[in-house]
């Protein structure tokens, strides 16, 4: 496991992403690098600007997508108050930043990979496929229901095979699941790796094929998280054997047969 | 400046302690501070056998605030004591357990459990539970068993210090905080969190599965120091302030009003480093509002006549 | 959507109330609103005699609150009768006169004075300030004073229905609800204020003359859902939600749980014309939500099994 | 009495007063004009940004300093959290503003009339002098702590009779308040007007001198206020009755000897 470490950092860089059709409601953000020994994809930071008053408490969680000697990547998706604020912060706004946190996404170079995105769980896939010494092995599948340019998909499509889906109607999602199914049977069958991050009603599908069709998959969860560190137990799910366990130290990454969703 | 505080058994190198169940048992926080600079650490709520806490969700954010409902997960005593504090800096910084338990019996088992280990300073008694359905409310809202509970653990406690840990949820706390003194106690420590409530008017579901959870932040610090100024009026033992402190201002104004020393909780979420930075924090301002020492700033609040 | 709602010997054009202590005698913000737009008006807290309240500093801003000691500055239940009632809109809009004494024989002497008063629509009783060290605390805090005091209105309130207010500084405020309900009041309103303080530690000084005073606005707002939760629950009577309500939401929230209206107290500082713009706001999220109605909406909360 | 309203206005200019000297303490801020009848010099705004969040509940109260058919302009220090996130506004921002509130100052166009500021307490003063029809019979007497580019100084002393004090060590506070005795008694003696603003201490002095000397004087206080209106009974201060009575609505200017201090 990588150094943590909790630091105020500078925005470098606030982008809007796919802003043609759906201006204002995806960012890339760019942030400072802290100085952390490395970190792995699957990971994720705690971010509270440090301007943020009393009104909100607590830090929000964000994958890690991409990160150089200079830079660490976000990607975000505006959904509420909390959001809002960070998509609207400026370059040289100050953020407290803590992490890399939490496990990540098993990493087997030789076996054929599958990647299941539900939205803007493409985030930490971003680096995935880029760490990855052997992007041929890997397929990426997205579901999502706003304009593809909302998402880094073009980003990925260059480097790993890609597929895409859009749920625009509700039968669109009997299609997406059918496809799921299929593609979670086929790797079954190669005893290929599954990787999955998206919400939990998708991450509850992929579960459930996944032990229906006798795959290995991983499902990376998304729970309300106050400290990030496993320390107030306000972000638990159940794992294989029932007991309580921190989705933010323990996980975000778990096997798909070991976690209760 | 002199940040050494002593009182009720306990001697801590600052005032600054961090509550339980916000700071896991400390070893979640090393990363982000040294542990040694803490005056002290209470652990996580600990309980005979180990709890696997209330269903989820547990938390909620509210105005200035945040609502749990954990339900004192917790591995067990026995865990604890065998795999956890051999890891923790117990000798350069006291560490706090803190006792759940749901009876007077119960309490003093896990007392004398503790009562031998080297690396606990102090027991804090968490007699104010409102989360777990099982009797914490009852407790510590009724003053005769406080002082039951209290004189139960006292009596198991060999020569460890005993903090009892106030609820602020009854009518009168000054009724509570003697309640605590009679029953021996060498310290008091409060506010524990307010009983409140959140709900979801589109799901029409609580925001907490528990529906009932505590309140605690900034939100509630008016509470908290209120209660603390009653309770120092109360009682002869020393008290530590706890609820909503969020900056050095905050932790001076528990000292203002009698608290030896504080405990942070909720405030360990703003960043996992700010019980660290608190410390120096707290020294600096003192210097800066010209208080001769910690000390002589203690319990100085000027009441009108 | 339908917005009229009638409890407990009320009927109001819409559930929004503004609270005692926080829109005067109404009159005040006239220039802000259409007095009638508003479901009702709980007026200052009247006491027999004109009282001059407490001394200055009374307010302080805390995170996400406010506390406040006036300690019912007012001209007095006469005055108010002759001078201010005959200005209000009050065949258009519900004025309820919240009344504040010391004693069960007192609060009788004021409802009688203000039962034959065509333009009062309702007695709200106050039998919890925590501002006023004259008995105050002790009152509201206790539930065989409250259930007296209720019945004293009540003998002297005519056909005024009673509303009686209740204070959250309570272990059990489900007892509090059922004396009030055995006392015959015709429906409850709570939250008063939390019991709090503030210091300033340049000064040593408590920020309230009165050292303690009343906790309002967003902050206390998760303990405010739970005492209404705990209060709908305890008796058969209607309860008014009150506590923290800072937009549309916040009110359905109290409505979720089960209140048949709510009051806007520390809000109305927020911008004047606070209270009116929420009559329209709440009316335009109940749609939004999918709500069938305001009463289909009522208590419909889902608890766990 | 003019109509007031509680409108939501755009926030034209703000503008840093004598930053060369003590950059980021002093604003002057322009609003754009509520629909407002009229207002007079005395006279007060609440204003509360629509950007603030619930940490902060409170208005903050100012005193209108000018105004025209555009526009309204006030005059702020920045001594705490709310007037530095209100100096820290930018033109195009949105602020909750009611008013005009409060009574004003007495005017008496014949009467030789001292005006008497304390520091910021100049604000008022400046629609004062601008409103006056006869200016030649002002006299303005600031008393300051801060460089005099700080205050609307130069502006008021184009148009009336302008005098200046700084308070920079102990024994000045001496003289600014000897010469404050010497002028109130000079007015006194020409049966003058003698208005005054500036802190709670200033104000005492005033008070007591006019007391002593037998001047007509009126002072205008700064309470702190929770609504503005009247109604929260927070802002309160005893008049001449030894009653409580609210400093935004029966002030801010109160007789001197109408009003304990
Ligand atoms: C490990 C992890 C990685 C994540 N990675 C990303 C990412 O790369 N990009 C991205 O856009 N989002 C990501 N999320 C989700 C993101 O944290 C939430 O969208 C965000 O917290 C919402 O905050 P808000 O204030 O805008 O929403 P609100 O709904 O207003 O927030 C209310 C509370 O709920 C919490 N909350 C709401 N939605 C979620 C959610 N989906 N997951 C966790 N907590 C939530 C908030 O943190 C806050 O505490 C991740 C979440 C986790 C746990
Ligand atoms: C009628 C009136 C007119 C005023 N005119 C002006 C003006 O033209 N220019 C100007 O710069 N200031 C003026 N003030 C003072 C100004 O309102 C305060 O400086 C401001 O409220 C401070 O807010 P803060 O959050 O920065 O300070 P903080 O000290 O952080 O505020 C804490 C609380 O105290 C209150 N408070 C603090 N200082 C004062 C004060 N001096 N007066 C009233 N309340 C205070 C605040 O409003 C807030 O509620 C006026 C005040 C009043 C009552
Ligand atoms: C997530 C969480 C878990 C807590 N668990 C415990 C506990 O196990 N035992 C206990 O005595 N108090 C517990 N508390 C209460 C805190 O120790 C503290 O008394 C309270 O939060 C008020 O302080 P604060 O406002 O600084 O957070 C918990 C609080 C939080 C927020
Ligand atoms: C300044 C102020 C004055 C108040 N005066 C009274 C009063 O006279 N009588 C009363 O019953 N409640 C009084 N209250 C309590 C409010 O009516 C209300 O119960 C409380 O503020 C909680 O609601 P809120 O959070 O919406 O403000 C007062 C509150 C405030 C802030
Ligand atoms: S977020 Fe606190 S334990 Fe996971
Ligand atoms: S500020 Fe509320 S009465 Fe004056």
């Amino acid at each position: 496991m990588s150094l943590r470490s909790c630091r105020n950092v500078t925005v470098l860089e606030v982008a809007p992403v796919g802003q043609l059709k759906r201006p204002d409601e995806f960012f890339e953000i760019r942030l400072a690098m802290p100085d952390w020994d490395g970190w792995k994809p699957g990971q994720f930071i705690m971010i509270r600007p440090t301007s943020w008053d009393l009104d909100m408490l607590w830090a929000r969680p964000f994958s890690i997508s991409a990160a150089d000697d200079e830079s660490l990547t976000i990607f975000i998706q505006k959904v509420g108050r909390g959001t809002a604020r960070i998509a609207s912060l400026k370059a040289g706004d100050e953020v407290a930043v803590w992490g890399p946190l939490g496990n990540s996404f098993a990493v087997e170079p030789q076996t054929p990979t599958l990647l299941l995105a539900g939205g803007i769980g493409i985030a930490p896939f971003r680096g995935y496929v880029e760490q990855h010494p052997h992007p041929e092995n890997i397929r990426l599948f997205l579901a999502h229901r706003l304009p593809l340019d909302c998402y880094p998909y073009e980003l990925l499509s260059r480097r790993v095979d890609s597929r895409c889906m859009i749920e625009e109607q509700p039968c669109d999602l009997d299609r997406i699941i059918a496809s799921m199914r299929e593609q979670i049977a086929e790797y079954a069958a190669r005893d290929g790796l599954i990787l999955a991050c998206g919400p939990t009603p998708f991450m509850r599908t992929v579960k459930a094929f996944a032990a229906e069709l006798g795959a290995r998959a991983q499902v990376s969860l998304e729970n309300r998280m106050a400290c990030g560190v496993g320390a107030c137990l306000g972000c638990v799910t159940r794992d294989g054997d029932g007991h309580h366990a921190q989705v933010c130290t323990k996980g975000p990454v778990f096997w798909s047969d070991k976690v209760e969703l | 400046m002199d940040m050494n505080v002593t009182f009720g058994g306990l001697s801590l190198k600052n005032p600054v302690m961090t509550a339980s169940g916000t700071f896991g048992f400390g070893l979640e926080f090393a990363p982000y501070g040294d542990l040694r600079k803490l005056g002290g650490i209470v652990v996580k709520g600990l309980s005979l056998k180990p709890r696997e806490g209330n269903p989820m969700p547990r938390i909620a954010e509210t105005p200035c605030g945040m609502l749990n409902a954990i339900g004192i997960q917790n591995p067990g005593v026995e865990h604890f004591v065998t795999k956890a504090l051999p890891s923790l800096p117990w000798r350069d910084v006291a560490i706090v357990a803190n006792l759940y338990a749901c009876d007077a019996r119960e309490f003093g088992e896990l007392a004398g459990v503790l009562s031998g280990e080297e690396g606990v300073a102090a027991l804090e008694v968490n007699v104010s539970c409102p989360n777990v359905k099982e009797g914490g409310i009852a407790f510590g809202q009724d003053p005769a068993q406080i002082a039951r509970v209290t004189e139960s653990v006292k009596k198991r406690a060999g020569n460890k210090p005993v903090m009892v840990k106030l609820s602020p949820n009854v009518t009168d706390i000054a009724v509570c905080a003697r309640a605590a003194a009679d029953g021996g106690a060498d310290s008091l420590s409060l506010i524990n969190t307010l009983s409140g409530m959140a709900v979801d008017i589109r799901r029409r579901r609580p925001r907490i599965a528990n529906v009932i959870a505590g309140l605690s932040g900034p939100a509630i610090k008016p509470v908290a120091l209120r209660c603390v100024h009653q309770a120092v009026r109360a009682v002869d033992i020393p008290v530590v302030g706890i609820g909503g402190i969020s900056c050095a201002e905050d932790a001076l104004e528990f000292i203002l009003v009698g608290a030896h020393a504080v405990q942070v909780g909720t405030a360990n979420f703003l960043r996992p480093d700010f019980s660290f930075r608190l410390v120096d924090e707290i020294e600096a301002l003192l210097g800066e509002i010209g208080a001769k020492s910690l000390e002589e700033f203690r319990g100085s609040l000027e009441l009108p006549l």
